[in-house]
Parts: C-alpha cells; sequence; structure tokens
C-alpha cells in the first residue's frame, strides 16, 4: 500500500516540486502566481503536440530526451526510498547511480551540439564545465559516507547513517547543505543558471533544450523535475530511516522533499543569478565543504590523524 | 606452445614474404592470409592457457651471453598475447582498405608489412620472453620496428622528427631496463627472471630501487608522466592502422612489464604502492587535460591513451596497496581492473582511431575545426566512433565501465580499512578517477560533438562518404566486443580468474566468487535499464503515433543570417574548462589583426602547451644541450692547440702520480 | 770533458729560445747534431764497432750535415720568412727556458741520488730538450719551426736513449731509426708538398678542418 | 706463416710497382687479403706451420689475442679491398696511381699486422710508427689541399705522441734493468721486479703516444680530419684496424701494469679518457656537418666504451672484445657506405643529402642499418657489449657511473641518427645521373653485416673460444 503511494507520488512530484517553486517566487514576488500543477498541464500539453525538428539534426537528437529520461528513471531504481527500498542494490550502486546520471548528461550535451546552433553549444560547454566541478565533490560525499559506515553500497550506508548519531548529524548537515549546490547546479536553478530568463545567452539548461518541441521537451522537462526529485530524496535519505516500512518516515520524506522546493523557490526570489565566472566558485562550495566534512569523519572516527 | 612460435614466425615470415611481391594490393592480401592464419595458431594454445590456467613453456638454448633461454606462457602473458595478436588481425583487415591509397605510391609498402610483421613478432616474444637479455633484444626490436613504421611518410619533416624522438624516448627507457637486469644478473647470478623473485621480493633498499628503474623504463613504453612526451608525438605521425596497433597494444606492453615485475617482486612496499598510485593518478589527469585543450584527432587520441594508462596504473596501484596491506579484496579489484582496462583500452582505442582514419582519409584533415556534421554523410562509422567514445567515458552498458567499476568499488573497499593514509589516498583517488571520468566525457563530448555534429564548418574539398567494408569490419566487430564485455561482463573476468590467481594464490577463491556474483548483479541491472530504455522508447513512439513532424532550421533567436562558421568550435567548447584549469593548460593566443576604421580579416591562433612536458622534459634537454656546446671550442683546426691539449693531459697525470707517491 | 759537452749542449736550447731567425733554428741544430757526434765517439763503450759507425754515421752526416744543408736550401729556395714568430714574445720564452733548464738539472741531482744505474746529466739535459722543443712547438707559429723544434726533440730523445745506451743498445739504433723515417719524412715529403700547395707556410692556413 | 703474412704484401707491392698494370695490381690487390684469410683461418683450427724458423719467432707470434685482433683486421682489410676496386673505377685512377695506392695499402697492412704479432715492446712500437707513415701517404691520396692538411696534422701529432711513447719505453726500460729485456714474456714474468715508479711513469708515456694512435679524448683531435680525407675504403682500415692496433699496444701494456698489480692507476686512467671520448663525440655529434665526420666521432666514442671496458676488470674485458668486432665491422660497413654516398651526392655535407632510399635503396638501406648496429641495436653484437658493459659497471659496484654512460649515448645516437635518417629518408634532391653501382659497392658491407647478426644473435663457438682466449689474455 505505502509502496503504491509512495510510487505514485514520486511520479506526480516533478510537476508540483517546479509548481511550488514557482508558487513561492510568486509569493514572494507579491503575484497570485500560476497554480500549482502548472507544469503538469504544459506537459500534458507538450505530449499532443506534434514537434518541430532541425534539419541539422540527426539520430542522436531523436534518442537524447529518451537516454536521458530513462537513465534518471534508472537512477531512482538504484537510490533507496522510504517503503520501497533500494531496487537495485549491490556493492557499489552508487557509481552506477552517478554514471547513470552521467550517460544522461553525455546525450543531453551531444544532442545540444546536434543541432549546430551556437547558443545550445554554449549551454553543453558550460554545462559539462560545472559538471567536472559537482562530479568530484559528489564522489567525496559518497567516499565520505562510505568511509563513516565502512560500507559500499547505497541501502547499507543509508541504514547505517540514520541509526548512527553524535558528530554524524555535523556531517549529514554540512553534507545537506552540499548536496543543496549539487541540486540548484544540476537542476539549473538560480544562483548557478536562471530556467525562466529571456535571454539565451546567459542560459545553460534551458538553452541546450531550445530545439526540442513536442513529446521529446515533454519528456526534458520532466525528466528534469524527476532529476530535481532524485536528488532531493537523496538529501532526505541523509536524515531518515528507509529500511522500517511504515508511514511516518514516508511523510517526513515527503516534507523534505516539498521543504527543499520551498527553500528552493525563495532561494530563486532571494539571490539574484551569479554572473558565469563567478558560478564556479560557489559550486566549489560543495567540494570544500565535503572534504571539511571528511575531515571531521577521518577526525572522529579514525581518532585524529 | 610450438603452435604458438609458428604464429609468430608467420608474422614475421608474411612481412618478408612482401618485399618480394610486386604488386602493392598482394601484399597487403599476403599480410592479411597471413595474419588470419597466426591467429588460428595462436589463439588456442591462449585460450587454453586463459580457461584451464595452465601455463607452456619452452627452453631456447642460445650461445654465451644470453644462455639458455626459458620461454614461457602463462595466463598473464597470455592475456596480452591476445591483445596483440587479435590487434593485429584487425590492423591487417584495416590497412587492406587503409592502405589503398599508397598503393604505387612513393612510400614503400614492402617496409610497412616487413616491420609490421616484425612488430608484431617482437610483441608477441616480448610477453613470452623469460631471460633478460633476449627480453631486451626483442624489447628493443619492438622500438626499432615500431619507429620505421612510425616514419613511414618519411619525406615529411615534422615526422622524421618526432620518430627520432620518439626512438630516442625508447632508447632512454631501455636504458632504464637495461641498468636494472644487468644489475639484478650480477645479484643473482643468472638472467633467468625466475631467479631474480627472492632479490626483488626482499624488502630493501636495493629492491626499491630495482623496482622503480622497471617502472621508470616499462612505464616510458606504457606513457606514464613525465615520460609521456613521445607519445602524442610518434602516434599521431604513423599510418592509422598502426597508430590503432601502438596505442591499443603497443603500450600495454609497458604494463605487461610492470605487472610481471609485480609478480617476481611478491608483496610490494607500501610506499611504492602509494608512488605508483599517484603517479598514475597524476597521470591520467594531465593526459585528460591535454586531450581536452587538443584541435587534432589523432593527438587527442594519443593523449586519451595517456590518460587510460594512468586509470590502469591506479589500478596496479590499488592492487598493490591491497597486497602491501594484506587486504585481498582490493588486491583482486585493483589487478582485475587494471588488466580489464588494458583490454578494454585496446578495444576502444583501436575502435577510435580507425574511425579518425576513415575521416581522415575522406577530409583529408585530422583539425576538427574544420570538420562538422560527419554524421550525414558516414553514419554507420559515426555511430560506431560514438558507441567508442562512450565506452572511453566509462559510461555503464558499455565496456569502459566494467572496468573503472572494479577500480572504484577497490578504492570504496579501501575505505573501510583503519589505515588513515590509506583512507586518504583512496578518497584522493575516488574523487581523482571521477574528475577523470567526467573529463573524459568534456573530452569526447567534444570530440564526437564537433566533429560529427552539427553541419560542415568549412567546405569539404570532395564529400566524404563511408568507409569501405575492409575499413568498417574490424570496427563493428570490435563494436560487439564493447557490448559482449559492458553487459556480461562475467565472460571475460571469467577467462581472467587464472591471471589473478597468479597475483594471489592463497584466498583468491572466495574475494573473486563475490566479484564474480557482483557482476553477475551488475549484468542484471543493466538489463534492467535497456529494458527502461526500451519502455520510454515505446512511450515515445506512442505519443508520436500520426503526428506531423516538421522540418525546420535550427532555432536562431531571431538572428537570419545564420551560417554554419557561427557554430561553436571545439576550442569554444572547451574554452570555458580550460580557463577554470589554466594553469596546467598554458595557452599561447597569437592575433593578427589590422585597426583600420574598416578592419580586413583577423586571424586568431591558440595553442596549448603540455605542462607536464614543460616542468619536467624541456629542462633538462635544454641543460644537456647547454652542457655541451659549452665544449664547441675544442676542435678548432689549430695543430698548436690540438698538441697542447695533449701535453696538458701529460702534465696533469704526471702531477697526479707525483701526488700518489 | 762530455759533461761540458751535454751542458754546451742544453745551453743550446737557450740560444734557440732567445734567437729569433729561422737560420739560428738551423745552425743550432747542426751544432746539436755535432756534440751528439761527439758524445758517441767519447762515451759510448761496449757497443759493437759497427753498431758506433753507424751512430756516427747518423749523428755527424745526417744530423749534422745533411738535413740543416737541404733545410738552409728549402729555406731560400722558397723565400721563407726570416722570423720564427711566437705567441709568446722571446723574453718570456726565455723565462721559461731557463726555468725548464733548472728544472733539468734538478732531474739530473735527483736521478744521480736514486740508483737507476742512468748517467744524471744524460738524464737531465735530455729532458730539457724534450721539455723545451715541446714547449717550443706549441708556442712558435710556423711549420718550419714545427719540424725544426721536432728534431730537436729527436736529438733529446737520442740523447736520453744514450743515457741507457750501455744496458739497451739496441733502443739507441730504435732512435736513430725514429730520426731517419720521420725527420726526413715529415720535411722532405710534406714539407715540400705544403710549399708547392699553400702559399706562405703558416701554420694559421692549415686550420681549414675543423668543426 | 709469419714470414708470409709480413713479406708477402712486400714482394707482391714490389712486384707491382715494377709491372704497374691494372689487371695485376687489382689481382694482387684482393690475392693478399686472400692470402690473409686464409693463414687465419688455419691458425684458427690450429694449423701452424713454420716457414724458415729461427730470429722471426722470437720477436713474432701468434698469441690468442693477436689472433683475435689479425682475424678482425684481416675481415675488415679485405672488404676494403674489395671495394677499393670500385673506388678506382669509379674514380678512374691511373694505373701508376693504382699501383702506388696497391703498395702503401700492402705495407700498412703488414706493418699492422706486425704490430699485432710483435713480442717484442720496440719493435711494435718501430710497426706502430711504420703504420703512421704509411697511412699517412694513403690519406694524402686524393691530392688536394685539405687531405694534405688532415695527412699533416695526423702525421705531425702521431709522430710527437710516438715519441713520447718511445720515452716511455725508455723509461721502463730504466726501471726495468733487473728484468734486464724488453720482450713482453720477460716484462709479464718479472713485473713484479720493475720500479714502480719507473713502470707508472713510462704508462703515462706510452698510454698518451699510443692513445694519440688510438684516438681517445683529449688526444683525439687528428681523428675526424684523417678520417674525412682519407678515401673511404682508407677510411674504413683506418677506423676499422688501425684504432685497434694501437688499442692492442695499450692493452699489451696494461697487461704489464696487471701483473705489477699497479692497475688501480692505469684503469682510473682508461676510465677517465673513456668518457673523455664518449664527452666528445656526443658534443660534435650535435653540431657536426660532414657525415665522414661524424663517423669519426663515432669512432672516437667506441674506442672511449672500449677504454671504460678495459678498465671494468674481467667481464668488462669480454664486453670490450665483443664491441671490439662489432665496432670494427659496422664502422667498416659505414664508411664504405659512405663511399658510396660520396659517389652519388658529391658531397660529404649533411645537409646536401636527401633521400637516400629513393636514390639507391640498397646503398639506403645498408646505411641505416649499420647505422642500427653501431649504435647498439638489437640483434647485432654491440647491444650485448654495452649490455655486458653496464653488468660490468655494477659488478664493480660502480653503478653510477651507467648514467653519464646512458646520457651521452643517448645524446651521440640522437645527433648520428637524425643525420643519417635526414640522409636517408625523404624525397631525392640530386637529380644527377642515378649511376647504377656495380656489385663490389655493396659486397663488402653485406657480407661484413651478415657475419655481424650471426655474431649478434647467436655467436658461433669457434668465434665465441676466440674471443674468450682473448679476453681471457688480460687475467
Amino acid at each position: 500500500m505505502l509502496t503504491a503511494i509512495q510510487i505514485l507520488f514520486l511520479i506526480f512530484v516533478p510537476f508540483l516540486f517546479l509548481g511550488i517553486i514557482n508558487r513561492v517566487k510568486a509569493v514572494w514576488a507579491g503575484r497570485k502566481g500560476s497554480p500549482l500543477l502548472q507544469p503538469f498541464y504544459d506537459f500534458k500539453k507538450l505530449l499532443r503536440k506534434g514537434k518541430v525538428i532541425s534539419k541539422t539534426t540527426s539520430i542522436i537528437f531523436k534518442i537524447a530526451p529518451t537516454v536521458n529520461l530513462s537513465s534518471i528513471i534508472f537512477a531512482f531504481l538504484i537510490l533507496p526510498l522510504p517503503s520501497i527500498g533500494s531496487v537495485i542494490s549491490f556493492q557499489g550502486d552508487f557509481i552506477l547511480f552517478a554514471y547513470a546520471l552521467g550517460l544522461a548528461k553525455f546525450f543531453t550535451v551531444i544532442a545540444a551540439l546536434d543541432t549546430g546552433s551556437s547558443f545550445e553549444g554554449m549551454g553543453a560547454s558550460r554545462e559539462v564545465t560545472f559538471s567536472t566541478i559537482v562530479e568530484p565533490a559528489f564522489f567525496i560525499v559518497i567516499g565520505t559516507l562510505a568511509l563513516l559506515t565502512g560500507q559500499t553500497s547505497f541501502a547499507t550506508i543509508i541504514n547505517l547513517l540514520s541509526a548512527s548519531a553524535g558528530y554524524t548529524i555535523l556531517v549529514k548537515i554540512l553534507f545537506a547543505v552540499s548536496l543543496i549546490i549539487m541540486i540548484l547546479t544540476e537542476g539549473s536553478r538560480v544562483p548557478v543558471d536562471d530556467p525562466n530568463t529571456h535571454l539565451e545567452l546567459t542560459m545553460i539548461h534551458e538553452v541546450m533544450v531550445l530545439d526540442f518541441s513536442g513529446p521529446d521537451l515533454a519528456f526534458i522537462l520532466y525528466g528534469s523535475g524527476l532529476k530535481l526529485v532524485l536528488l532531493t530524496s537523496l538529501l532526505a535519505d541523509l536524515f531518515i530511516p528507509v529500511n522500517v516500512v511504515s508511514v511516518y518516515p514516508l511523510i517526513i520524506f515527503m516534507g523534505i522533499i516539498f521543504l527543499t522546493s520551498a527553500l528552493i523557490g525563495m532561494i530563486e526570489s532571494l539571490i539574484a543569478r551569479a554572473r558565469m565566472s563567478h558560478v564556479p566558485q560557489f559550486i566549489f562550495l560543495m567540494t570544500a565543504l565535503s572534504l571539511i566534512a571528511f575531515a571531521v569523519v577521518i577526525f572522529f572516527l579514525r581518532g585524529g590523524l | 606452445m610450438n603452435y604458438f612460435f609458428s604464429g609468430v614466425l608467420l608474422f614475421f615470415l608474411a612481412g618478408v614474404v612482401t618485399i618480394f611481391v610486386r604488386k602493392d594490393e598482394w601484399k597487403s592480401i599476403i599480410f592479411l592470409i597471413a595474419a588470419s592464419g597466426a591467429q588460428i595458431l595462436i589463439l588456442p594454445t591462449l585460450f587454453s592457457s586463459l580457461i584451464f590456467g595452465n601455463s607452456f613453456s619452452a627452453a631456447a638454448i642460445f650461445s654465451e651471453p644470453i644462455g639458455a633461454a626459458t620461454l614461457r606462457l602463462d595466463p598473464l602473458a597470455s592475456v596480452f598475447a591476445l591483445i596483440i595478436s587479435a590487434g593485429a588481425l584487425l590492423a591487417a583487415i584495416y590497412s587492406l582498405g587503409y592502405m589503398k591509397h599508397y598503393y604505387g605510391g612513393k612510400y614503400s609498402l614492402s617496409a610497412f608489412y616487413f616491420f609490421f610483421g616484425l612488430l608484431i613478432s617482437s610483441m608477441l616474444l616480448v610477453v613470452v620472453v623469460q631471460n633478460s637479455i633476449l627480453f631486451l633484444i626483442v624489447w628493443e626490436l619492438m622500438s626499432v620496428s615500431s619507429f620505421f613504421l612510425v616514419v613511414f611518410e618519411n619525406d615529411k619533416e615534422d615526422v622524421r622528427k618526432a620518430g627520432l624522438y620518439y626512438l630516442i624516448a625508447m632508447q632512454i627507457g631501455a636504458s632504464f631496463l637495461i641498468a636494472a637486469f644487468s644489475w639484478l644478473g650480477n645479484l643473482s647470478g643468472s638472467y633467468d627472471f625466475a631467479s631474480f623473485k627472492n632479490i626483488l621480493s626482499a624488502q630493501n633498499y636495493t629492491a626499491i630501487i630495482l623496482f622503480s628503474l622497471f617502472f621508470i623504463g616499462f612505464g616510458t613504453k606504457a606513457g606514464f608522466v613525465p615520460f609521456h612526451t613521445w607519445l602524442p608525438r610518434a602516434h599521431p605521425a604513423a599510418p592509422t592502422g598502426v597508430s590503432a596497433i601502438m596505442s591499443g597494444v603497443m603500450i600495454k606492453t609497458g604494463i605487461y612489464g610492470i605487472l610481471r615485475i609485480i609478480l617476481l617482486s611478491g608483496v610490494p612496499e607500501v610506499h611504492l604502492a602509494y608512488a605508483v598510485f599517484i603517479i598514475s593518478f597524476v597521470t591520467g589527469i594531465v593526459g585528460i587535460l591535454n586531450a581536452i585543450s587538443q584541435k587534432d584527432i589523432k593527438k587527442f587520441l594519443a593523449y586519451s591513451s595517456i590518460e587510460n594508462i594512468g586509470i590502469i596504473g591506479m589500478g596496479i596501484g590499488l592492487g598493490m596497496l591491497g597486497a602491501a596491506y594484506n587486504i585481498p579484496l582490493i588486491e583482486i579489484l585493483g589487478y582485475l581492473g587494471a588488466i580489464l582496462h588494458s583490454v578494454n583500452h585496446f578495444i576502444f582505442k583501436s575502435m577510435l582511431f580507425y574511425g579518425a582514419g576513415i575521416v581522415y582519409q575522406n577530409t583529408n584533415t585530422r583539425n576538427i575545426e574544420k570538420l562538422g556534421g560527419l554524421i550525414k554523410f558516414m553514419p554507420v562509422t559515426s555511430i560506431l566512433f560514438l558507441t567508442g567514445a562512450i565506452a572511453i567515458s566509462g559510461l555503464p552498458m558499455f565496456n569502459g565501465f566494467i572496468s573503472e567499476f572494479a577500480i572504484y568499488l577497490g578504492m570504496a573497499k579501501g575505505f573501510a580499512s583503519a589505515n588513515v593514509s590509506l583512507n586518504i589516498f583512496m578518497l584522493i583517488g575516488f574523487s581523482g578517477l571521477a574528475l577523470i571520468g567526467i573529463m573524459a566525457m568534456v573530452g569526447f563530448t567534444k570530440l564526437f560533438g564537433i566533429a560529427f555534429l552539427g553541419s560542415p564548418r568549412e567546405p569539404f574539398d570532395k564529400t566524404p562518404h563511408e568507409g569501405s567494408t575492409a575499413l568498417i569490419l574490424p570496427m563493428i566487430v570490435l563494436s560487439v566486443f564493447i557490448f559482449v564485455v559492458g553487459i556480461f561482463p562475467i565472460t571475460i573476468i571469467q577467462i581472467l580468474n587464472p591471471v589473478l590467481r597468479q597475483f594471489n594464490n592463497i584466498n583468491i577463491e572466495q574475494q573473486f566468487s563475490s566479484v564474480f556474483s557482483l557482476y553477475t548483479s551488475l549484468t542484471g541491472a543493466f538489463i534492467l535499464f535497456a529494458l527502461i530504455i526500451f519502455i520510454v522508447f515505446l512511450i515515445r513512439v506512442y505519443f508520436l503515433r500520426n503526428k506531423k513532424v516538421e522540418q525546420f532550421k535550427t532555432w536562431d533567436c531571431g538572428y537570419q543570417a545564420v551560417s554554419s562558421r557561427l557554430q561553436y568550435t571545439g576550442s569554444s567548447y572547451s574554452l570555458p574548462f580550460l580557463e577554470l584549469v589554466a594553469e596546467f593548460v598554458p595557452q599561447k593566443t597569437v592575433v593578427e589583426t589590422q585597426y583600420e576604421i574598416f578592419p580586413a580579416e583577423a586571424h586568431l591562433k591558440t595553442s596549448q602547451h603540455d605542462f607536464a612536458e614543460r616542468l619536467f622534459v624541456q629542462p633538462v634537454l635544454k641543460f644537456i644541450r647547454r652542457f655541451l656546446t659549452m665544449f664547441a671550442w675544442i676542435q678548432s683546426g689549430r695543430m698548436q692547440q690540438y698538441i697542447l691539449y695533449g701535453l696538458i693531459f701529460l702534465v696533469i697525470i704526471l702531477i697526479w702520480i707525483f701526488g700518489a707517491m | 770533458m762530455s759533461n761540458v759537452i751535454i751542458i754546451l749542449l742544453g745551453t743550446t736550447m737557450l740560444y734557440v729560445f732567445a734567437a729569433s731567425r729561422i737560420e739560428a733554428y738551423v745552425k743550432t741544430l747542426a751544432l746539436q747534431g755535432i756534440f751528439l757526434f761527439l758524445l758517441v765517439i767519447l762515451d759510448i763503450n761496449g757497443l759493437s764497432w759497427l753498431n758506433i759507425a753507424f751512430l756516427v754515421l747518423e749523428t755527424l752526416i745526417i744530423k749534422g750535415i745533411i738535413i740543416p744543408y737541404f733545410l738552409l736550401n728549402v729555406i731560400r729556395k722558397n723565400e721563407i720568412g726570416r722570423e720564427v714568430e711566437p705567441y709568446l714574445s722571446q723574453f718570456y720564452s726565455l723565462l721559461i727556458g731557463s726555468a725548464i733548464f733548472i728544472f733539468g738539472f734538478v732531474a739530473a741531482f735527483w736521478s744521480s741520488k736514486i740508483e737507476a744505474g742512468i748517467k744524471p746529466l744524460y738524464f737531465g739535459v735530455s729532458l730539457v730538450l724534450i721539455i723545451a722543443s715541446l714547449f717550443l712547438i706549441v708556442n712558435r707559429k710556423r711549420i718550419i719551426t714545427h719540424i725544426l723544434c721536432y728534431m730537436m726533440l729527436e736529438n733529446g730523445i737520442f740523447l736520453l736513449s744514450l743515457s741507457v745506451a750501455n744496458e739497451m743498445p739496441m733502443l739507441v739504433n730504435v732512435g736513430v731509426l725514429l730520426d731517419l723515417f720521420v725527420g726526413v719524412y715529415l720535411f722532405a715529403i710534406f714539407f715540400n708538398k705544403i710549399q708547392s700547395m699553400f702559399d706562405g707556410n703558416h701554420i694559421d692556413i692549415l686550420t681549414d678542418l675543423k668543426d | 706463416m709469419i714470414t708470409i703474412l709480413l713479406f708477402l704484401p712486400v714482394l707482391l707491392g714490389v712486384v707491382v710497382l715494377l709491372s704497374s698494370k691494372r689487371e695485376i695490381t687489382r689481382i694482387a690487390l684482393l690475392l693478399v687479403p686472400a692470402v690473409y684469410l686464409i693463414i687465419v683461418i688455419c691458425i684458427w683450427s690450429g694449423i701452424n706451420w713454420i716457414i724458415l724458423p729461427g730470429w722471426l719467432n722470437i720477436y713474432f707470434s701468434f698469441d690468442p689475442i693477436g689472433i683475435y685482433f689479425l682475424a678482425v683486421m684481416t675481415v675488415v682489410f679485405s672488404a676494403s679491398s674489395i671495394y677499393s676496386l670500385f673506388y678506382f673505377k669509379e674514380h678512374n685512377v691511373s694505373p701508376q696511381k693504382e699501383a702506388a695506392y696497391t703498395v702503401t695499402n700492402f705495407l700498412f697492412a703488414a706493418s699492422m699486422a706486425g704490430v699485432i704479432l710483435s713480442t717484442h715492446l720496440a719493435l711494435m712500437w718501430v710497426f706502430v710508427e711504420a703504420t703512421t707513415l704509411s697511412s699517412a701517404l694513403l690519406i694524402y691520396f686524393e691530392r688536394k689541399k685539405s687531405s694534405l692538411e688532415a695527412a699533416w696534422k695526423y702525421i705531425y701529432i702521431c709522430s710527437i705522441g710516438i715519441s713520447l711513447a718511445f720515452v716511455g719505453i725508455i723509461f721502463l726500460s730504466i726501471g726495468s734493468k733487473p728484468v734486464g729485456s724488453l720482450f713482453f714474456s720477460d716484462l709479464y714474468k718479472h713485473a713484479s721486479q720493475i720500479n714502480p715508479f719507473w713502470l707508472l711513469i713510462s704508462f703515462v708515456f706510452v698510454f698518451v703516444g699510443f692513445g694519440t694512435k688510438v684516438g681517445v679524448a683529449p688526444i683525439h683531435a687528428w681523428l675526424p680530419d684523417a678520417h674525412s680525407e682519407a678515401p673511404s675504403p682508407i677510411s674504413a682500415m683506418l677506423s676499422g684496424t688501425l684504432l685497434n692496433t694501437a688499442f692492442l699496444g695499450l692493452i699489451r701494456y696494461q697487461e704489464i701494469m696487471v701483473s705489477a698489480h699497479q692497475e688501480y692507476f692505469s684503469n682510473s686512467l682508461f676510465l677517465i679518457t673513456g668518457f673523455l671520448s664518449l664527452l666528445i663525440s656526443a658534443v660534435f655529434m650535435l653540431q657536426v656537418k660532414n657525415y665522414k665526420r661524424m663517423l669519426a666521432y663515432s669512432s672516437i666514442e667506441n674506442m672511449g666504451i672500449l677504454f671504460i671496458g678495459i678498465a671494468l676488470g674481467k667481464l668488462g674485458i669480454f664486453a670490450a672484445m665483443i664491441l671490439l668486432v662489432a665496432h670494427s665491422f659496422s664502422k667498416t660497413s659505414l664508411f664504405l657506405t659512405s663511399g658510396n654516398i660520396l659517389h652519388l651526392y658529391k658531397t660529404k655535407k649533411i645537409e646536401n643529402v636527401n633521400g637516400l632510399l629513393k636514390k639507391d635503396s640498397l646503398t639506403g638501406w645498408l646505411w641505416i642499418i649499420s647505422l642500427l648496429s653501431i649504435s647498439g641495436m638489437p640483434p647485432f653484437p654491440s647491444f650485448i657489449a654495452k649490455f655486458l658493459i653496464i653488468k660490468a659497471m655494477f659488478t664493480m659496484n660502480l653503478g653510477w657511473l651507467a648514467v653519464p654512460f646512458f646520457i651521452l649515448l643517448a645524446v651521440i645516437i640522437y645527433g648520428m641518427g637524425g643525420s643519417v635518417f635526414k640522409m636517408s629518408f625523404g624525397e631525392s634532391n640530386f637529380d644527377g645521373t642515378n649511376s647504377k653501382l656495380n656489385f663490389s659497392a655493396y659486397a663488402g658491407q653485406i657480407i661484413i653485416l651478415v657475419l655481424l647478426l650471426i655474431i649478434g644473435t647467436n655467436i658461433p663457438d669457434m668465434i665465441l673460444n676466440i674471443i674468450k682466449n682473448a679476453a681471457g689474455f688480460l687475467n
């Protein structure tokens, strides 16, 4: 029962997630704002539409959205979730998790290059540039978790993590912050990127998908929403026990997700979009934080260097 | 074993025969036939050694200095012999198509095939010979023959330069080996590898120095930083078939050597293990950084070979660490990752080189800034190239992931150990490998996206077309292997079991079974992944059914005068990233423009330098040259001066004697 | 008596150091030849008469007369400049020469102390001749002077061989062979060639082969 | 036997001079090396009959090392004689000059044989002097200004050297009063009675004297000039045999030092000069413009390595003996091939030679392969020799010497390889008449390279034994 709810929740929450963000922004701006499910309506509309594709494009452009979406879904299967657990779990599965997202990125990027548009090439180059900072930082996070728990698969790590206490709270908070930075980067939100500016020159992710239309665009949008949720659930996993199948973890989980979306909305409305040249420093904050966390763990776990 | 040797001989003879054949295409055909025949002779032996873990050995009696030489084909040797002979066959097929446009030309194909055969046979001997002098002889033969292949297009000045640079680099590498082997020969009183065991396994300074000598010697061949500088020069210079052999196969003999020495030296010394690990890590970073900054496809691939050697080395270092700290699982995973990645790198790197060769043949340029939109002209080649690119970026369902996964997991296992320094180095490696991986993705999205996608940045002088069957076939075969290894890794891991047993015979079995089950579950995951992709694709098809799909030009944001010159170029694509790491990729920018009211055309030239070369190699060369030119005045042509040298010399010695008295 | 001759032989070298004319060199060469001849007949015993005769012939006729005469002809014939053209000025070479001289006598003294069984004065003076002529070879610019100095070097060696003549007579003859071969060969063949082929006879013109 | 070796050339020389006919000259030119070859093989296989015994056999004898050097010399001599035919033909030499060439060549060979075989120090010295005089004429054979200059420098520097050697011998005779003879056998036997002081002094003088002939730094200066200006077959003889004979002289003297237990001093002297020669040849390999001079510098290098080998005890000497044949043969092949190049391009300048492989591929490949052989690439013996020398360094606990050794070697290979490949590869620039060279332009080199391959891969026992005996001499 709970599992079914969870699955349904996960399928629909991406729309809600974006909706909440927009609503929060609207509220901060003093507007009424679009309905919470607006993204869902757009999605439906897009699915109904036909599509226009560029003459320059090739097969890559056609398969990219599919690969993108399915790798994100696949990543979901690896991540342990309340009242579902992790469908696929083996030693080192988090490597597969990261690389599945890598595959998604790979195809998004070459699809952007496929159109031969200078804007999309620009977006692609920025995307990969920033992920060169995010990726190692994420592995530091994972590595530190493995160090902390002495385990090498998501499920076991998360289980032990929820059980652990004491200084681990500090570690968890550090990780929470760095994961939020990761979410802002990968989900291309302010201050890294502004999804709904009207100047292509300043975009990253949005500019990469300029040429998609119809169901493909729908897949892309849904995919990016899903990615946000995915990373947010990883954040949530830090704080809730996933191995116990009961209502509370599930509720807390949902709560965290909604809170995060609201938080992102607040950030977007409070902070201005950073200059491109300053973005790397911001993302590098993630690396710094996770390194601090690593140091902390080494210090406490191994009793001082 | 005899079959093996007759195969080796066959390669050599094929090369010799081509000297006496008049018509050029017959040379290619004869060599191809010989190569395939050699497979029939060689492969059964290799597989019987790999599957049943047998090791064959033979003895050859030479006269005095060499003495009796043992030749042993154990599983480790078999793995590399497998790469070599398979690579030779594929290269032979490829050359059948690729050398066509040299037929009747100014270059001698006989020389090409002769040295090709010599190279293959000497490489095959390198992995089996177990006698120092004989080993060095075949090792040098390998370098020399490959040198002649590098300078195949020898009327080009830069090709000759590259060749000479390569030859000298090999000489320097070999001299380290000569020193190490001769020293060992003194210590053990024999030239047989088996007799080196107890000297190398003794954990004293001698053993450490010896190992370092060996590592530098073999590392020069493999292309570890800072001994990598010959690689980006030599590999692009050679004809593509050979570049594939060199980059995919030959540098692996260096890896083989290092592994062989590790086998001989038993439990490695901890600091050595760390050193290997860190050097490899640096190698990986330097390699991929330079790769990203390249415009020349083949140079790019050469640098990416350096990167992959780095990854292999990290695997080796990991294995050594596992052995040193006595953590069998890490040891197994490390060596497994290293050997597996050697095989994988052979697969996708040869493939990429073959693709690059087809592009070069069709467009007469290796500069990706001039290319674009090739996927329209040569779809099959492009898709195969894409396969290789994804594989080398180590993405799941392709073989690159399999080996990197082993190394990742090994390092993750390192976190469980209570040793702080191990933990820290593991974290460096863990995030470092991730960094290398993502940078590889940057590089190969650039390479593929710019060269094959979009629209041509400059008009081709003749419209490119699909490569001929002989050119495509090797790539198809390799792509099959990519997916077999990528999705059903247990097949090859099963084969590698005997090799790993050589490294750690005692408690391999349960570790190995755990690794085995791990990879089985990985296969499961991949199948699920494929399933998901399939379903999502069905959904897409469902939504796209009877919808009208318009073709229109790319969205230009309202700017009407779009030309293909406006596309993002490779350098502009990699610029933001290179700016982040500007310290490590020093870039020289030359702007030629005239500042007038109506400025005419302007030019901007950018060129990157290999900072590792600047840091480690060039100063040494500069110093040696300056030091030697200090003595240039000696041969002045004045006779009195000459006599004076003699007298001064005489006087000095006399003073020395009287001092001694 | 013989000692006086030897001393005189040594002092000829000093004269060479001081001299600035080619003819002076040639004359000195002739003089040395005659001195050596006197030494042979005065001082050498225990050699077969045949050997003595041979030595006499060599020293008096060849060293003393033929070679100098021939050389003078050559010099007069293809009007070679008269100056010897040293790198160092005569003054400094004279200083060095006397230093060599002193060294020679020190060596003679020393060799008389140790029981080497050699004639000290022969030993010292021969050293003087050898070292001095080597110094002159390095110090003078012209080919003709090179040849002359080489002759003096040979005289020195001859003297040295005389110092062990009584034990090793064979060596003396070998030393003579050296004269006959090289000496004659050197200038008779090559010097004339050089004269005919290169105008002027500076050693400086022979510096085309270099790196 | 010895009589034939020494007098046959002289007799035939007289014959040739009297009847300066082409045919007779050429027959003689091939006959002498053939006879030498036969004799060497006979002695090798133990046959040694004596014609007119007596005083000759006191002053000459075949000892192992002598046989070895004689064998090497004979092979080189034959090769260069074969090539001389080509040389005559291509430079259309007049019969008289052919005769002169042949006679001086005979004298040269005979005197070298004398050096190798003589058992008496002073006698050997005389023969060394004789080699200088005869070879000087050959160097001047082409009657050019440059060749005259080369010959002049050669003869003058070497004469001074030789007189210093004579001084050394006199000193030895002073020191070896108790021995009372200059026969090597006596000197070895009673070495301990020689006054060490005089021995050292005399060694220094002899070392400088003969070292000048061997052409090791810093007394090498005549060598590049002489080698580059002589006719190619003569350059081959000079580099392939003359240096060896002088080297043999030093080895014989070194034996005295060893048996007098003074070898520490002599070894260090050998070692220093060896490395100096490596340095010199490295310096000039980088800037040499003339390919024959380049080969000359490579000779200096190899002589240096031989010296290093001699200094490194048993194993080193064995290595040196292998390197000796490797160097003599491959250098001969290089010089003869350089003769072809000179004929094809009419220039000795490296930058004017391009595309040798295109112009005459056989010459090109000979040029390249000989380079590989001289620079110590397998399967040529010089590789094994260098390996063993490094091994010897480690045996003597001088392993660190390998560092400068390898660096200088790498520089030398770089310089030489750069020039050789530049000449061999690329487009052929010289558009002159592509005259096909006749067989005698290749025969010698091919034979020699085949011999080298045999020695390099798997030495036949008889060759190995002779090398071993030769090496055993110094122990």
